[in-house]
């Protein structure tokens, strides 16, 4: 068994010709918070897509507790514990919170086929268990008040709260995490840090993208850094952040100054 | 120095999501403004809402002296400003010559003097000429975008991240040709993720955070200030 | 072997009429997204129309090119119009709704549309008179073209040609491209999303009104239910060749035609109709967009 | 469950009340045919001469002192619109139903009527009509077979052809008089050489007449309707195919000459003697009655055959001084040569009308019939 | 007792008196309104629920009801004992059809269901194997006998379609609060998403498409029974655009507003039969009309129906 959650083995992504992801390794410790780093357009959501089976690299391996998970259909994934939340938050806008939550729990029900046409004691029990771990979710993330509300009506930041909420309901084992933090404000971001620590005392292992550096360098153990699909660096936050590549790469090329003439 | 374009309290929101919170800037002619900010902050919901993509839920939009809030975006083209879109978003099934010719779609007949100094700005377009254009490189796609966007001889060139995700000697060439660009003359508001190279372009800037203008002032001032810095890289230790 | 030329040209010939129908559906589908249920009807609505201009205006002066070709033009602009109205009064308003509601608000259209020509021509068939276009056969080596055959064919390859240089190669239908592949940089060159989507419901319409008044000339019968028929025919060529694409719907118009006629002629035209969607769902399943369609990448 | 039955019952009685009310000074008299549709020429043309036949005979006291109240439904010649349509006239009341002009929608009606005890006459020819022998039930047209008989023996006897095609459309009507055809034309020793079907209304039908053509036959013999008949005829002659056309008794329609244009000249139509063409006087006088008040003539003789079928139990209903329709049926089925605007009336035991006599008509060039036949 | 339960009581209570008051004919337009609500309800299943743009559903109404009737006049079955095949049988046919196609997208995916629709009625028109009757349909199809006692009163049909219609809405019931009825709402709203939860897209899809098809079956089976015949007309594309209108015009996914769908888009033509040949055009531009001015329906759908136990402060 590997002492590694998961592990990205020289894996590339390929879109018609573009190298998205560039023969990437890196490697994710259970109970971890790790974070993906490099400027917009770098190849992260790209990364994370592989990673949950949207789409299938043409390299490398992914391995999952050591087996390899490549190709495997994103319900698949998300049934052997890895889920996540998205970029532009993808969340079911017409729905209510509490319905939304509870799409998290489908992989935790124990409803037989027929029961979508016939009840039994069994469904009710099983439909009784999981709206209420639905409402020790909400409980958990301050959305009990808005159970009802369609989630689509609700701010920015309560909504990647859903997304979170949603995804923690199926009990995941990895936590992925892109741009939890994109447009909450300060006092919302403070709250999510919180959160994601709770969550990360819960046992569950997180894989965050990020773009507030001050949230990434606080809670990540771990970071690797990426631009144009490619690793740049990888290390705690001090080293990353002092590294020159990395700079560069978010802000600039500094020996553009010397160019000009 | 007149002002070309003026934003006063522009709020832009998405249902319930309040993207722009009251901004206010502006660009004097023959200036190079950018706008700087991390992911999210809403630069290019401010650019689109400037080129009448988006509607404001507030606020006036001033170009030339003339109110164009709710004029549509198809117009403000003719009233000489140009808009590159983030993502290039280039025709992708039509050729780049037939990206160009879309780009000068607004004048009667295109001028040949134009496109001829775009193909020598941008050389790469002229080589690639009758290849379609989503067949191009990211880099070339880019070029295109740009080239497309000053076919129509603007006032104000808008150009949203022409840099995102390009090689580093690409993003140097791109930079190039938009200092190409504004030498002529050409207004140029820039949103860009390449700070110090925007910053560098330049001659004021504004910082962007979560819909509100946290900082403006000269590029230098910006530059030798740890704003950036934190902005991007959150505050060092 | 004069047999099997025969299916041909007879296949050809209906295979052209589809495909003057199937470029008003992917002229709409490209920039709108949109099925135009409607779009058959007006066929229809045209083949009626033009009997009636026809009868009006040359009742007893025989015919003449003169007349056929006032017929058409006038009938090609009645339609356009009618198309414009369309496109204002049933779809603009639904722009930004759901997807199901337009397509349910076409389907409204096309009922309209329907029952406004029994309103107005009555339940019964209408008969084209025979002797629009000369009764001329040609015999060659066996294979029997006649001059209506002749006029479809010409016809249809004329305004296809036209249509594809149109689109190709001037300033406004390079626009119409542009628009179909993104409408808001369409919109920053400067380009009026709405008058293009008028011009594609004018040409889209026009075409449809060309084949309209061909259906009456070769078939002469006309009833005020036939655009269903022919829409569902033309739409299913417009998606085997690759909806939105536009030599995509001529040669799915063709190759539809073709087919049709060789399984009627070979196997039996009583499963006609069956071959033909299990030829669409073959080809969907090995090109989920069709023939000619492009490949669309699926963002998240 | 167990309340159905009780429930059932007391509405009946409240539905039989009602009825029985409104029963006591009127008589209704249903037409099912298709008013719109395919065939609204036809149904429009039943429904017109049943109200004129009405019309006269209130005019004249009635039915056994009663006014007659038509109702009309239309079932555009669809099998399921006719079993709606049947439910409907059953509960309007009416005492006998006229229709319906289709044999499909007539018999998908057939079983409605006989449950509930409701007379009905058609001029639907299909066999499988009298099949049940519901003594509901009265065929006023003829039978297929009889039809497909005479036919065949003139096809074969008297024109001699060799090779013959048949085709039909996928009407229950005309594949079964198809099917006769081809039966008798075998039993006179004539060489059916290709039976082939159509699709009704699909305008195309080269692909069809081009195998045909390969087989080089000296006759088409079509028992399909005059919509598809005259494309058929007319796009025949486009191909070049030497061969004469016959059309069965749903080609006898002016539309036909329409559709087939020049083409139509030299087409032989096989049918029961068409309205003009009646030699009986009651037919002269209804023809004028009927062009005086609708401004133009019936579209065909199925009108007056149903016109016909009215008439008989209307005067059966007079005769057994009686709304009883077990009484009126049983008159019926011992009915012999009641002078009909057709021709003499008789029916058999299981509704058949006996007796009926076809013409064959050649169109000539200015779209005029000829009798060709001896 | 939450809204939803209490608003189908209603509506079945009311629908229940209904034979009390209307007179016989009414009584046929309402147990066809009843068959009609059914069927529109299992094609919002489909529609409304898993979000598939299925307009075929003609197809596996008409297969139930054929099933019967060919069960019945051909092999003498009595018509209880064909109730199971004809629910079974187009659950089946609707696996097989469905399964190579289930993964089109959209307008792909309608016209190939529209396909899947002109088949069948290509099948029966063309009497396979002796079996369907041809474009006349089947005739004379026997009426429900029960202890020796015949059900072929209007009144009989007429509650047992309502009957058909309480279990129908049991069912659905019962699916909206599975997690089944919840996974098609998750991958019709937005189905990256919902793969991510861990939803296998496919299945329940097909999922929805067999209990649609199953339930339109039973509605058919009944269908035949109520009109004692069978023919192609009743099943073709033009039937499945109804279903399909139904569903968008009263709301889809909402209870009430495809009860409300079936009523205007059957019973008002019924009601303004007198304007005969116009009525079908004031319904073109009644449908246009309602899609632009309630883009998502008369009724549409309201979600967070969900246990009380959760509802707290309600902002």
């Amino acid at each position: 068994m590997s002492q590694y959650l998961l592990e990205i083995k020289n894996v590339s992504k390929f879109f018609s010709g573009l190298t998205a992801i560039d023969s990437l390794n890196l490697r994710v410790k259970k109970g971890q918070i790790y974070g993906i780093i490099g400027p917009n357009g770098a190849g992260k959501t790209t990364l994370f897509n592989c990673i949950t089976g949207i789409y299938t690299p043409e390299e490398g391996e992914i391995l999952w507790h050591g087996k390899e998970i490549k190709g495997t259909p994103p319900h698949k994934i998300a049934e052997l514990g890895i889920l996540r939340t998205f970029q532009t938050i993808r969340l079911f806008a017409e729905m209510s919170v509490a319905e939304n939550i509870m799409s998290g729990r489908h992989i935790k029900s124990t409803q037989k086929w027929y029961n979508g046409i016939i009840p039994t004691p069994a469904y009710y029990k099983d439909e009784r268990k999981n709206w209420e771990k639905v409402g020790e979710y909400m409980e958990l993330f301050g959305l009990s008040d808005y159970a009802t509300t369609p989630a689509g009506d609700l701010s920015y930041g309560l909504q990647r709260k859903i997304e979170m909420a949603r995804a923690l309901a199926a009990e995941p084992e990895l936590l992925i995490l892109d741009e939890p933090a994109a447009g909450l404000n300060e006092n919302e971001t403070k709250e999510l840090a919180d959160i994601i620590r709770k969550i990360q005392a819960m046992g569950v292992t997180i894989m965050m993208i990020e773009h507030d550096m001050d949230m990434v360098m606080n809670l990540c153990e771990y970071m690797t850094v990426i631009n144009f699909g490619a690793w740049i660096c990888d290390g705690v936050a001090a080293d990353v952040q002092d590294n020159p590549a990395v700079i560069e790469a978010y802000i600039g090329i500094e020996d553009e100054d010397e160019d000009e003439s | 120095m007149s002002k070309l374009l003026e934003v006063k309290d522009l709020h832009v929101g998405y249902g319930a999501i309040k993207a722009i919170k009251g901004i206010d800037l502006y660009v004097n002619k023959g200036e190079v403004v950018t706008i700087l900010g991390a992911n999210g902050a809403g630069k290019t919901t401010t650019l689109r809402t400037i080129s009448g993509l988006l509607k404001s839920t507030k606020g006036n939009i001033l170009f030339d002296g003339q109110e164009i809030t709710k004029v549509p975006a198809h117009d403000i083209v003719r009233l000489g400003m140009s808009h590159s879109p983030e993502g290039r978003k280039v025709f992708g099934t039509l050729s780049v010559e037939e990206n160009l010719l879309m780009g000068a779609y607004t004048l009667k007949t295109h001028d040949i003097k134009t496109l001829e100094w775009i193909y020598e700005i941008l050389p790469r377009l002229k080589e690639r000429e009758q290849q379609l254009a989503g067949t191009l490189s990211g880099g070339e796609q880019q070029m295109l975008a740009i080239g497309r966007a000053i076919m129509s001889k603007p006032k104000l060139l808008i150009l949203d991240e022409p840099s995102l995700g390009l090689a580093p000697v690409l993003v140097k060439s791109i930079f190039k040709a938009i200092k190409e660009i504004s030498s002529t003359g050409v207004t140029v508001l820039l949103v860009e993720q390449n700070a110090k190279a925007a910053l560098k372009l330049a001659d004021r800037g504004y910082v962007l955070e979560l819909g509100k203008i946290t900082h403006e002032g000269t590029s230098k001032e910006l530059l030798n200030s740890t704003v950036i810095q934190e902005a991007y890289l959150g505050k060092k230790k | 072997m004069d047999i099997f030329l025969q299916q041909i040209v007879n296949g050809l010939t209906v295979g052209s009429l589809y495909a003057l129908v199937a470029l008003g559906y992917t002229m709409v589908y490209g920039v709108m997204k949109l099925i135009n249920f409607a779009h058959g009807d007006l066929v229809a609505l045209s083949a009626f129309a033009g009997l009636t201009i026809y009868t009006s205006m040359f009742a007893d002066g025989g015919t003449s090119m003169v007349a056929v070709i006032t017929v058409f033009m006038f009938t090609a602009a009645i339609i356009a119009v009618v198309g414009v109205l369309l496109e204002r009064l049933a779809y603009r308003p639904l722009r930004t709704a759901p997807r199901l509601s337009a397509v349910v608000s076409a389907l409204g259209a096309g009922l309209v549309i329907q029952n406004a020509i029994m309103l107005i021509w009555g339940p019964n068939m209408k008969i084209f008179p025979s002797d629009l276009f000369p009764s001329t056969v040609y015999d060659i080596n066996g294979v029997v073209v006649t001059f209506t055959q002749l006029m479809i064919l010409l016809f249809s390859s004329v305004l296809m040609i036209a249509l594809y240089l149109f689109i190709n190669k001037t300033k406004m239908g390079t626009a119409i491209r542009a628009v179909a592949i993104d409408q808001d940089a369409a919109k920053l060159m400067g380009i009026n999303v709405n008058r293009i989507i008028m011009i594609i419901f004018i040409i889209g319409s026009a075409l449809g009104a060309v084949a309209g008044l061909f259906i009456g000339i070769y078939y002469r019968g006309i009833t005020f239910d036939m655009g269903w028929m022919y829409g569902l025919s033309a739409f299913v060529a417009a998606i085997i060749g690759g909806i939105g694409n536009i030599p995509g719907a001529m040669f799915g118009g063709l190759m539809l035609g073709l087919f049709n006629a060789l399984i009627s002629g070979y196997i039996s035209s009583a499963w006609a109709e069956t071959f033909t969607f299990m030829l669409l769902i073959v080809v969907l399943i090995f090109r989920p967009t069709g023939i000619l369609g492009e490949k669309v990448a699926e963002k998240v | 469950m167990r309340i159905l039955p009780k429930v059932a019952a007391s509405v009946a009685v409240c539905a039989l009340l009602v009825t029985a009310g409104s029963a006591a000074d009127v008589v209704k008299i249903g037409v099912q045919a298709p008013i719109t549709g395919k065939y609204a020429n036809e149904g429009q043309s039943i429904d017109n001469g049943v109200r004129l036949v009405i019309e006269q005979l209130n005019a004249n006291g009635g039915l056994l002192g009663k006014k007659v109240e038509v109702v009309s439904c239309d079932d555009e010649g669809v099998a399921q619109k006719a079993a709606i349509c049947a439910r409907k006239l059953v509960n309007e009341g009416v005492l006998a139903v006229i229709g319906s002009y289709t044999s499909g929608a007539t018999e998908a009606a057939q079983t409605t009527y006989y449950r509930n005890k409701t007379l009905q006459t058609s001029d639907g020819t299909s066999d499988s009509l009298t099949k049940h022998k519901y003594w509901t039930f009265f065929r006023n047209s003829f039978q297929n077979s009889a039809q497909a008989d005479f036919t065949a023996k003139y096809l074969v006897n008297e024109k001699g052809y060799k090779k013959i095609v048949v085709i039909s459309d996928y009407s229950s009507y005309a594949v079964g008089l198809a099917n006769s055809a081809v039966k008798a034309i075998k039993a006179e020793g004539g060489n059916v050489i290709y039976q082939g079907k159509i699709k009704s209304g699909t305008q195309n039908f080269t692909a069809v007449l081009t195998k045909i053509k390969s087989m080089k036959p000296d006759a088409i013999y079509f028992s399909g309707y005059y919509t598809d008949g005259g494309l058929l005829r007319a796009q025949q002659i486009q191909l070049g195919i030497k061969a004469d056309f016959i059309g069965g008794d749903s080609n006898d329609n002016p539309d036909f000459i329409k559709l087939a244009g020049k083409s139509a000249e030299g087409t032989l139509l096989v049918n029961f003697p068409t309205p003009d063409f009646l030699p009986y006087d009651a037919a002269k006088v209804f023809m004028k009655d009927y062009t005086a008040k609708y401004g133009k003539a019936p579209s065909s003789v199925w009108a007056l055959m149903n016109v016909d079928g009215l008439n008989a139990i209307l005067h059966a209903a007079k005769e057994t001084n009686s709304l009883d329709t077990k009484k009126i049926s049983d008159y019926l089925h011992t009915l012999r040569d009641f002078p009909g605007i057709t021709g003499p009336i008789s029916f058999r035991e299981d509704g058949e009308r006996i007796n009926t006599k076809f013409n064959v008509y050649e169109i000539q060039a200015n779209g005029k019939y000829k009798i060709i036949n001896k | 007792m939450n809204r939803t339960n209490m608003i189908s009581l209603g509506f079945l209570l009311i629908m229940g008196i209904f034979p009390f008051v209307a007179d016989s004919a009414w009584l046929a337009v309402g147990t066809t309104f009843l068959v009609f609500s059914v069927v529109a309800f299992s094609q919002d299943i489909i529609l409304g629920r898993a979000g598939a743009f299925h307009m075929g559903h003609a197809a596996f109404f008409g297969l139930g009801a054929y099933t019967t009737a060919i069960l019945n006049t051909h092999f003498g079955w009595p018509i209880l004992a064909t109730w199971a095949p004809a629910v079974i049988i187009p659950m089946v046919i609707a696996l097989l059809t469905t399964a190579p196609i289930i993964h089109l997208r959209g307008d792909y995916l309608l016209v190939t269901t529209i396909g899947i629709n002109i088949i069948f009625l290509q099948i029966l028109e063309n009497d396979l194997f002796g079996l369907t009757g041809g474009p006349n349909g089947i005739f004379g199809i026997d009426v429900v006998r029960l202890f020796g006692h015949e059900f072929f009163e209007q009144i009989d049909m007429y509650y047992m379609a309502l009957i058909l219609l309480g279990i129908t809405l049991f069912i659905m019931k019962t699916l909206d609060g599975s997690k089944f009825g919840r996974a098609m709402f998750y991958i019709n709203k937005d189905d990256v998403a919902a793969q991510s939860m861990g939803i296998d897209i496919r299945y329940y899809k097909l999922y929805a498409f067999a209990i649609g098809a199953g339930i339109a079956g039973a509605a058919g089976s009944m269908f035949s029974v109520q009109y004692s015949a069978v023919s192609p007309e009743a099943f073709n594309v033009l039937q499945s655009i109804m279903f399909f209108t139904i569903v968008l015009v009263g709301g889809s996914a909402s209870l009430p507003g495809v009860l409300l769908g079936t009523f205007v888009m059957f019973v008002l033509p019924e009601i303004f039969r007198e304007f005969e040949t116009a009525r079908y055009l004031v319904f073109g531009l009644a449908m246009i009309l309602t899609m632009i001015l309630r883009p998502r329906g008369i009724w549409p759908v309201k979600f967070g129906n969900i246990p009380s136990y959760l509802k707290k402060g309600k902002k």
